[in-house]
C-alpha cells in the first residue's frame, strides 16, 4: 500500500494548494502570519475574492500538475463577503469530493474549511492537520499527469 | 503453404514475441483489440473486426515529437527518438493490411513522417483472412479481398488449423524464424473457407455496394449537391468516425508546458471538429456541412484524384457500427449518387 | 513577451530573517520574461516606491510583481505608486511574503524556497492581467445609521452637523438605547438621562436628520456610493403628526401586564405605551400582541380618550425605501442569556439580579423610584454582593471568551453609589482582577475601596443558595486560598454583554463580517478600526466591541469623519474587478444569473459574432459592471468559460496553479 | 410501431403542407433497419422517407438548436424519454419554445443491436420485431431473440411514457416491458466497492476513451456554443490521451457541469464507441443530489431552478469522514 509506505518516509513533503477568499481565509492565514502560528512551507495560498470563484477545473488541475492535496478555505456559511457565494461553493465542493471518492481518489486529498478572517489560530492549525492527513495518504499518484514528475 | 494446429498457438505467438513486440487481436473486458501479447492475453481471431484499427499501432493517438527546456535564459531542444523497436502486427484483416496503401500514401511521401516510417519499416504484418464478414463489411468495393489479405504473412483459420503463407521477403524472414512450428498444409481447406466466404459475402446487404471511379471527375457537381445539407444536418460533428477509421490521418500539433520544459506532441484531430486547422483565428469550414462535406470529398474525391484512383476509404464498416447517429460513407455516397448501386 | 519587474522587500528583518533575499532575485532573474529585479529594505517606503517608478520608466516594465507583506496592508500602496509611474495599477500582483512565508516560517532554506515559489506564482499570474480601469459611479448624499443609542446619535449628529442629510434607524419605539436605561455614568457619576437627553433633542430637532423608530433594515441591496435600503417601519397605531404625547391613553389602558422592557421587566406597563419619559419621539405606541382591541376586538378605551384623535388601529407596516452612500452600523448590545449560570439563581430568587437591572432600582425613573428594595419582599437589602464577570472571560463555554470591558467600572460605581445613599448597607465585590485602565478610573475603584468601604475579595462565586429569606453566597478567596461563604439579601451579577441579536442579520444583508462572537469585524485592528471590510460600512459603538459612553462617542465621531469621506465627494471609482462575458462563447443557460447575489446578471437576446465569424441572434448573459462586486460566483456556474473575472481570470488562476504545482 | 410510424407520418404531412412548420425533425431508414438516422424533412414528398421502428433511439430535440437561432419553425417528435432532453434545451435558452410544436410518440423500448450482435450475430440482412419476438435474419441463418431481453440499457430503466413537454401526443401511450433495471444500483454496486477497487474500474473504463466527444455531442445537456474543452484559451483544451489523468479530468468535468442539468436519457453510454460506462458516473452525481439536495429531475419542467444554481442556509457540509465522504 502506498499509504503505509509513505508513513515511514518522515521527509516526505506533500506539496498542498490552498485556496483562500480574499475577506475571509486569506485575512485568516494573515492572522496566522501576524500571529507567528507556523504551518508547513509546501501549502501555497491562491487568492480568489471568494471561495465561489474555485473552479472544480482549477482544483483538478492542481491535482493533475502534481499537488499532494488541495484545500479551499472561504467565510463561514452565513458570513460570506458576497452574500451567498460560500453556499455555492459548499454544494459545488461536496459534489466534487463525493465524485472523486467515487472514482476511487483517496478521501481526504480535498477538503473545504470554513475560515473566518479573525481565525488565525484555527487557519494553522487546519493547515497542519490537512498536511498530516496528506503526509499519511502519501503522493497523489491517482489524479497525477504522468508528465508532471517532481 | 504451411499451417499450425491450435495447441501449438500459445508456442507460436511465444515465438513471434521474441522477433519484436507482437500486436493481435485480443479480448480485453468484452471488446477485441490490437493488443501487446504477453502470457495469458486472451486471443481472439474469431472476431470479424477489431474495435479500434491498426492504425493505433503505427499512427498512435498521441505522440511526443520533441522537448524544448529552458535553463535560465537557454533555450535547447531534444528530439524524441525514433520507434525503431521490431513489431509484428498478427491477425490484421484485408481492409486494414490495405489501410497501410492509403497511409503510406501520406506519410511515406515527401516530406516523409520519420515516426510513421520507422513503425512501419521495423513492422511485419501478418494478415488474417475473412471467414466470416459481418454485414457491415465492404472491402470488396475497394477490390480488396477478404480472403486473401496479403501483408507480408497471410494466414487463414480454418478449423482448429492456422495456414501460413509468406509474401514477402520479410515475410519470409519471420517465417523461416519460426519454423520450426509450422507444419506443411493442404491448401485444399483453404480454397474452400475462400469460396464460403465469397458466397456469404454475396448475400450481404452491402454486396452490391459499388463507387462510381470516375467521380472525381465530377468534383464540382458532387461538391455542389444539395444533399449534403440534409446529410449533415443529422451529423453530430463529434469524431467517433474519424477515430475509428482506419485510414483517417489528420493530426494535430500542441505543446504540454511543464514549468521550464514543453513537450511537442501531436494527436489525432478530425476535420469534422469546430476547432479543425485554425487559420487565422477559425476553422475556414465554418459551418457544420462544410466539415462534414470536407470528411467525404476527401475520401471519395479529393483523395483518389491524387492518388491515381485510391479511394481513402477500406471498406471496414467501424464507422457504421460506431457512428452515434448511424451515418456513414455508405449512405453519404448512396444519398450523393456516387455509388453504383446495382 | 512581458517585461516583468520584481521587487522583493526586506521588511527591516521581518522578511530578511527568514528569507535569503538575494536569492529569490537571483531564482526570477533566471526566468525569461523577469527583465528587472531587486531587493529593498523597505518597499512600501518612500526610497522603495521610488525604486519601483524608476525602473518602470527606465525599463519599460509591463508588469511588476512586488514580493512584501500581504496585499491587504500595501496593494494599494503599490498600485497607486505604479500608475503614478505610468503602469496601470492593476498590472502589479502581490507575493505574500511576509504573513504567509517569513512569519510563518522558521527555517531560513524553506522559507527562501518557499518565496521563490510564492514569487513565481505571482509572475505567472501577473503575464495574464490585463490593464483594468475603474470605472466612477455618482454618491448619494445621504447616510444611513442603524441603531439609535449613543453611538448612533453621536455619529448621526456629527454628520448632520457636516451638512449632509441622515436618517437614523431605530427598532425600539424611541431613540436613547443603553444609556437610557443608566442611572449614573461613571467615573464623573453625571446622571446619564442629564447627559442623554439633550443629544436626543438635538439629534431629534435636527433639519438634516430623519428618525425611523419603531423601525428596521428590511433588504440592503446596492454598493458603496449607491446603497439601496427598505426600511420598515412597524405600524405604531398612533399617529405621529396628531399626537401630543399627553400620556392619557397609557393611563387609561385597561392591559398593564405587560413585562415593561425599558425597566428590563421588573414591572409592567400598558399596551399602549411610552418608553420612558424622555422618550424621542414621544408618541405612544400600542403593542398589538397584548392590546385588548387588537387581541378581542373590544376595547378601544385610548382612542375615545385620547383628545388629539391620534390613535389608528388600522395603520399597517411601510416600507420606506431609499438610497444611500454610507451606512454606520450601531446596533449596540444586550446582557447575555444567564440559563446556563444555574449556580447563581438568576431567574429562580428575585433577589439575584443583573447590573442592568440593578440600573433601573436605582434610577428614580425605575419601578422603585429609585429606592433600592428586594424585588421579593421590597425590604431595603443589608447585604449586598456583587459578582464581575459573570459570563465574561469564560472559557467554559457557557459565557464569552472576552472581557466585557465595561463591568469592572460599573460595579465600582453600583457599589459606590450604594454605599453613599444607603452607608448601613454592607457591599462585598467578587471578581477576578479587577481592570481599570482609563482616566480617572483606577483613582474611581480606589475610592470606592478606601473612601466607600466596598469588600473587593479577589474570587470566583461557586454557588448561592436560596435561605429563608436570604442568599447564601458560596465563593472562593483566591488571596487567602479558602472557601467562604456569607450571607446576602441581594446578589448583583456583573452580566456580560454581547452584540444585539440584529448584528447577524444586519451582517448578511450588508455583507459585513462578524466575528465569531457577533461583534462586526473592523477592516483592520489597528488602522480601520471603525471600518468594516465593506466598502460603504462603518462601524460605531459596542456593535464592534465592548465599549463604555466615552469611547462609544468617540469612535462614533470617526465614523462619521469616514462617512463624511465619501459623501463628499461627487463620484466613487468602482472596482474594475467584474465579471465579464465573453458573448462569443456565452450559451445563454443564463446560470450565472441564477447565482449572481447581486442582480447584476442578466441574459438579452442580442446579435453576436459567433465563433465562425458569422453574425446571429441568440440569448446571451450581459453583466451590470456598476453592480457586479466580483465575487466570481457567476464564472464556475459558466460551463463554457464564458464567464470570467478581471484580475481574477480563469488563465491567471490557472497560471498560478501551474507555477505552484 | 408501425401503427405509429403511419400516424407520424400522417402529422408531418400535415404540418408540412399547412405551412405550420418549415422543417420537421424525424428518422429515416438505414442499409440494416436497425441503422437508422434522425433526418430533417422540409417537404411532404420527402416523407416516405420517415420511418419509426424499434431502432430509433436518438434524441431529436438538440437538433432544434440550429434552427432556432434562424428563427426557424420546427416539428420534432419526441419519445417520452425524450421529452426531459427538449425541456432541459429550452430551460439552457437553447431552444426557443414559440417556435418549436413537441409531438410525442408512444415507445414501447428500443432494441440494442449491440446486445444482439454481442452474441455472436453477424451478417444481419433484416431483423423483424413482433411484440416481444425479433426475428434477425442473418446470411449465417435466422436468429430468435425476445424484445424484453435486448432492449437498450436506457430503456430498461425507462422513466414513464408521460410526456414532459408535448404539444400533441400520437397514438396511446405504451409501457416498456421486461426487467427493469434501477440506474443507481450501478452506482451502489460501485459505492460498496473499496476505493482501490473503484480506482481500478475507473481506470480501465477511462483508459479506453479516445475523446471522440460522442458523450458530449449526444448529450442534450451539453449544448455549449464552445465546449470549454475545445476553448484553447481555458487552458483545459485537449484532444487526444496523454493519460489517464486528463480522461479523468474531462469525463468528471463534464459530468460535474451536466450535474442537476443531466436528463439521464443515458445516450451517452450508447453512442460511446468504446463502451464506456459514462451512465455510471452522471447517475452518480444525479443519486447525490437527490441525496444531498432533495429529489430533483432534471428536464421535468423547464423552469425550476438547477440544484447547483440554488442553495439552502442548513446544506450538507462538504466534510469528511471516516467512511469517507458524507
Amino acid at each position: 500500500m502506498l499509504e503505509s509506505e509513505a508513513c515511514e518516509n518522515t521527509n516526505y513533503n506533500p506539496l498542498i494548494v490552498a485556496f483562500c477568499c480574499n475577506w475571509c481565509s486569506y485575512a485568516g492565514a494573515d492572522g496566522a502570519g501576524t500571529a507567528r502560528k507556523s504551518y508547513p512551507a509546501n501549502i501555497k495560498i491562491i487568492k480568489v475574492p471568494c471561495s465561489c470563484r474555485v473552479n472544480p477545473l482549477f482544483v483538478l488541475r492542481a491535482f493533475l500538475r502534481g499537488a499532494d492535496g488541495v484545500i479551499l478555505c472561504g467565510c463561514h456559511p452565513g458570513d460570506c463577503h458576497y452574500t451567498s457565494g460560500n453556499y455555492y461553493t459548499r454544494r459545488r465542493m461536496k459534489l466534487l469530493m463525493s465524485t472523486l471518492s467515487y472514482l476511487g481518489i483517496e478521501d481526504g486529498r480535498m477538503r473545504v474549511e470554513w475560515v473566518s478572517a479573525a481565525e488565525g489560530n484555527k487557519f494553522s492549525e487546519t493547515m497542519n492537520s490537512f498536511a498530516e492527513t496528506i503526509k499519511s495518504l502519501g503522493e497523489n499518484v491517482k489524479l497525477r499527469d504522468l508528465r508532471c514528475k517532481k | 503453404m504451411l499451417k499450425i494446429n491450435k495447441a501449438k498457438w500459445a508456442e507460436l505467438f511465444a515465438a513471434l514475441s521474441a522477433q519484436g513486440t507482437l500486436y493481435l487481436p485480443a479480448e480485453v473486458d468484452g471488446k477485441v483489440d490490437f493488443t501487446v501479447w504477453q502470457d495469458g492475453t486472451e486471443v481472439n481471431l474469431q472476431a470479424t473486426q477489431t474495435a479500434k484499427s491498426i492504425k493505433n499501432v503505427f499512427f498512435p493517438q498521441i505522440e511526443n515529437l520533441l522537448d524544448f527546456k529552458t535553463d535560465g535564459l537557454k533555450l535547447s531542444v531534444e528530439q524524441r527518438m525514433l520507434p525503431e523497436e521490431d513489431t509484428i502486427a498478427f491477425g490484421v484483416r484485408g481492409c486494414d493490411v490495405c489501410s497501410f496503401e492509403v497511409l503510406d500514401k501520406v506519410f511515406l511521401k515527401e516530406p516523409v513522417d520519420a515516426f510513421y516510417k520507422a513503425r512501419r519499416e521495423h513492422c511485419t504484418i501478418v494478415s488474417l483472412a475473412c471467414s466470416a464478414p459481418d454485414e457491415t463489411c465492404f472491402c470488396d468495393t475497394f477490390a480488396i479481398d477478404a480472403t486473401n489479405p496479403g501483408g507480408d504473412v497471410t494466414t487463414w483459420l480454418v478449423g482448429d488449423d492456422l495456414f501460413w503463407q509468406a509474401n514477402t521477403d520479410k515475410g519470409k524472414e519471420l517465417t523461416e524464424k519460426i519454423q520450426a512450428l509450422l507444419a506443411e498444409g493442404d491448401e485444399a481447406g483453404v480454397n474452400a473457407q475462400q469460396k464460403a466466404t465469397k458466397e456469404i459475402m454475396a448475400k450481404l446487404p452491402l454486396a452490391d455496394f459499388k463507387i462510381d471511379p470516375k467521380i472525381p471527375a465530377e468534383q464540382e457537381k458532387v461538391f455542389n449537391s444539395a444533399i449534403w445539407k440534409q446529410l449533415s444536418d443529422s451529423c453530430l460533428s463529434c469524431c467517433a468516425c474519424t477515430y475509428v477509421c482506419p485510414t483517417c490521418h489528420c493530426y494535430d500539433v500542441r505543446d504540454f508546458e511543464i514549468d521550464n520544459k514543453v513537450e511537442r506532441f501531436r494527436c489525432w484531430d478530425s476535420c469534422m471538429c469546430k476547432d479543425f486547422t485554425k487559420m487565422a483565428a477559425v476553422n475556414p469550414r465554418v459551418s457544420r456541412l462544410e466539415r462534414f462535406r470536407q470528411r467525404y470529398m476527401h475520401k471519395l474525391v479529393y483523395f483518389p484524384e491524387n492518388n491515381e484512383g485510391t479511394f481513402a476509404c477500406v471498406g471496414c464498416g467501424r464507422c457504421l457500427q460506431k457512428c452515434p447517429v448511424s451515418l456513414n460513407i455508405v449512405k453519404v455516397a448512396k444519398a450523393l449518387g456516387v455509388a453504383k448501386d446495382v | 513577451m512581458q517585461k516583468i519587474g520584481v521587487f522583493v522587500c526586506w521588511c527591516g528583518s521581518n522578511i530578511a530573517a527568514t528569507v535569503d533575499v538575494a536569492k529569490v532575485i537571483e531564482s526570477v532573474k533566471a526566468i525569461p520574461d523577469v527583465a528587472f529585479a531587486s531587493d529593498y529594505r523597505y518597499m512600501c517606503s518612500e526610497g522603495g516606491q521610488d525604486l519601483m517608478q524608476n525602473a518602470i520608466r527606465e525599463h519599460g516594465l509591463t508588469r511588476v510583481v512586488v514580493c512584501a507583506c500581504s496585499p491587504r496592508m500595501h496593494e494599494a500602496t503599490f498600485r497607486k505608486a505604479a500608475e503614478a509611474a505610468g503602469l496601470n495599477p492593476f498590472l502589479l500582483e502581490i507575493a505574500n511574503i511576509r504573513e504567509q512565508c517569513s512569519w510563518v516560517h522558521k527555517d531560513k532554506e524553506v522559507g527562501t524556497e518557499k518565496a521563490i515559489a510564492l514569487a513565481k506564482a505571482a509572475i505567472a499570474k501577473v503575464r495574464f492581467n490585463s490593464p483594468l480601469q475603474a470605472g466612477q459611479s455618482e454618491v448619494v448624499k445621504r447616510a444611513l445609521v442603524i441603531g439609535g443609542g449613543i453611538a448612533g446619535i453621536q455619529t448621526a449628529l456629527d454628520i448632520a452637523e457636516a451638512g449632509y442629510k441622515v436618517d437614523l434607524v431605530e427598532k425600539k419605539p424611541s431613540i436613547g438605547g443603553r444609556m437610557s436605561q443608566l442611572d449614573k455614568t461613571f467615573p464623573t457619576l453625571d446622571c446619564s438621562a442629564c447627559i442623554l437627553t439633550p443629544k436626543m433633542v438635538d439629534v431629534a430637532a435636527h433639519p438634516n436628520v430623519t428618525i425611523y423608530t419603531y423601525s428596521e433594515i428590511e433588504k440592503v441591496s446596492g454598493y458603496v456610493g449607491q446603497f439601496e435600503v427598505d426600511i420598515r417601519k412597524r405600524a405604531r397605531s398612533v399617529k405621529a403628526d396628531l399626537c401630543t404625547g399627553c400620556g392619557v391613553c397609557q393611563d387609561k389602558c385597561p392591559s398593564k401586564k405587560t413585562p415593561n422592557e425599558f425597566n428590563q421587566g421588573l414591572d409592567n406597563r400598558s399596551a399602549i405605551y411610552i418608553t420612558f419619559a424622555q422618550a424621542v419621539p414621544k408618541v405612544p405606541v400600542i403593542d398589538r400582541e397584548h392590546c385588548l382591541k387588537f387581541q378581542t376586538g373590544k376595547c378601544g378605551i385610548c382612542e375615545k380618550v385620547c383628545p388629539s384623535k391620534a390613535i389608528d388601529y388600522t395603520q399597517e407596516d411601510e416600507i420606506i425605501t431609499q438610497k444611500y452612500g454610507a451606512i454606520v452600523l450601531a446596533t449596540g448590545f444586550e446582557t447575555i442569556d444567564l440559563t446556563k449560570f444555574g449556580e447563581y439563581q438568576y431567574g429562580k430568587s428575585k433577589d439575584v439580579i443583573t447590573s442592568l437591572e440593578f440600573e433601573r432600582l436605582t434610577n428614580a425613573a425605575g419601578p422603585t423610584e429609585g429606592h433600592l428594595q428586594r424585588m421579593s419582599d421590597g425590604k431595603q437589602p443589608k447585604h449586598i454582593v456583587f459578582v464581575s464577570c459573570v459570563g465574561s472571560r469564560d472559557v467554559s463555554g457557557r459565557g464569552k471568551e472576552y472581557c466585557s470591558k465595561i463591568c469592572c467600572m460599573y460595579t465600582a460605581k453600583q457599589a459606590m453609589l450604594t454605599r453613599e445613599k444607603y452607608p448601613d448597607t454592607d457591599v462585598t465585590v467578587f471578581y477576578i482582577d479587577v481592570r481599570t485602565p482609563g482616566k480617572g478610573f483606577d483613582e474611581f475603584y480606589r475610592r470606592a475601596v478606601e473612601e466607600y468601604n466596598v469588600h473587593y475579595i479577589k474570587g470566583q462565586v461557586g454557588k448561592i443558595l436560596e435561605q429563608g429569606d436570604h442568599l447564601l453566597v458560596y465563593a472562593s478567596d483566591a488571596l487567602s486560598n479558602s472557601h467562604i461563604s456569607l450571607e446576602a439579601d441581594m446578589v448583583v451579577l456583573a452580566t456580560a454583554i454581547q452584540p444585539s441579536q440584529d448584528a447577524k442579520k444586519l451582517a448578511t444583508m450588508l455583507t459585513a463580517s462578524i466575528d465569531n462572537n457577533n461583534f462586526f469585524t473592523e477592516a483592520h485592528a489597528k488602522l480601520r478600526p471603525v471600518e468594516s471590510p465593506t466598502a460603504g460600512v462603518f462601524l460605531s459603538g459596542v456593535c464592534q466591541g465592548p465599549k463604555d459612553v466615552p469611547e462609544t462617542v468617540s469612535q462614533a465621531g470617526a465614523a462619521a469623519v469616514k462617512v463624511l469621506g465619501i459623501l463628499s465627494k461627487d463620484t466613487l471609482a468602482t472596482n474594475p474587478c467584474v465579471a465579464s462575458c465573453n458573448e462569443r462563447i456565452c450559451s445563454g443557460c443564463l446560470a450565472c444569473e441564477n447565482v449572481c447575489p447581486y442582480g447584476a446578471i442578466g441574459g438579452e437576446e442580442k446579435t453576436v459574432i459567433n465563433l465562425n465569424g458569422k453574425r446571429e441572434q441568440r440569448v446571451v448573459s450581459v453583466v451590470n459592471e456598476a453592480l457586479c462586486q466580483g465575487c466570481g460566483a457567476c464564472t464556475v456556474a459558466c460551463p463554457c468559460g464564458a464567464m470570467d473575472l478581471n484580475g481574477f481570470s480563469n488563465k491567471q488562476i490557472t497560471a498560478e496553479v501551474d507555477a505552484i504545482c | 410501431m408501425q401503427k405509429i410510424a403511419e400516424l407520424i407520418k400522417k402529422e408531418a404531412e400535415s404540418l408540412l403542407k399547412e405551412n405550420k412548420v418549415t422543417a420537421v425533425w424525424a428518422w429515416q431508414p438505414g442499409e440494416f433497419y436497425y441503422d437508422n438516422s434522425p433526418v430533417c424533412f422540409t417537404a411532404p414528398e420527402q416523407l416516405d422517407k420517415l420511418v419509426y421502428n424499434e431502432f430509433c433511439p436518438s434524441n431529436l430535440g438538440k437538433y432544434l438548436m440550429a434552427g432556432s437561432k434562424k428563427n426557424e419553425t420546427m416539428a420534432v417528435f419526441a419519445k417520452p424519454c425524450d421529452t426531459y432532453g427538449i425541456n432541459q434545451l429550452i430551460k439552457d435558452h437553447r431552444i426557443k419554445r414559440e417556435l418549436i410544436t413537441v409531438i410525442g410518440i408512444p415507445c414501447s423500448g428500443m432494441i440494442d443491436i449491440k446486445k444482439i450482435k454481442n452474441q455472436g450475430v453477424k451478417g444481419i440482412i433484416s431483423v423483424s420485431v413482433s411484440g416481444d419476438d425479433v426475428i434477425v435474419t442473418t446470411a449465417y441463418g435466422d436468429k430468435n431473440f425476445k424484445k424484453s431481453e435486448v432492449l437498450l440499457a436506457k430503456c430498461m430503466s425507462c422513466k414513464g411514457s408521460d410526456y414532459m413537454i408535448a404539444d400533441k401526443e400520437l397514438g396511446e401511450k405504451m409501457e416498456v416491458k421486461c426487467q427493469k433495471l434501477n440506474p443507481e444500483d450501478g452506482v451502489k454496486k460501485l459505492e460498496a466497492m473499496t476505493s482501490q477497487e473503484r480506482f481500478a474500474f475507473w481506470q480501465q473504463e477511462l483508459s479506453k476513451c479516445i475523446r471522440c466527444n460522442a458523450c458530449r455531442d449526444i448529450c442534450p445537456a451539453c449544448s455549449c456554443e464552445q465546449c470549454i474543452f475545445d476553448n484553447q484559451e481555458a487552458a483545459v483544451a485537449g484532444k487526444a490521451s496523454a493519460n489517464t489523468a486528463e480522461e479523468q479530468m474531462f469525463h468528471i468535468i463534464r459530468a460535474y457541469h451536466v450535474a442537476g442539468r443531466c436528463v439521464g436519457c443515458g445516450e451517452c453510454a450508447r453512442v460511446c464507441p468504446q463502451g464506456i460506462q459514462l451512465g455510471l458516473l452522471n447517475t452518480k452525481f444525479a443519486k447525490d443530489i437527490n441525496e444531498f439536495y432533495g429529489k430533483y429531475q432534471p428536464g421535468a419542467d423547464d423552469d425550476s431552478k438547477a440544484p447547483l444554481v440554488d442553495y439552502k442556509f442548513d446544506d450538507v457540509e462538504p466534510t469528511i469522514s471516516a467512511k469517507g465522504v458524507r
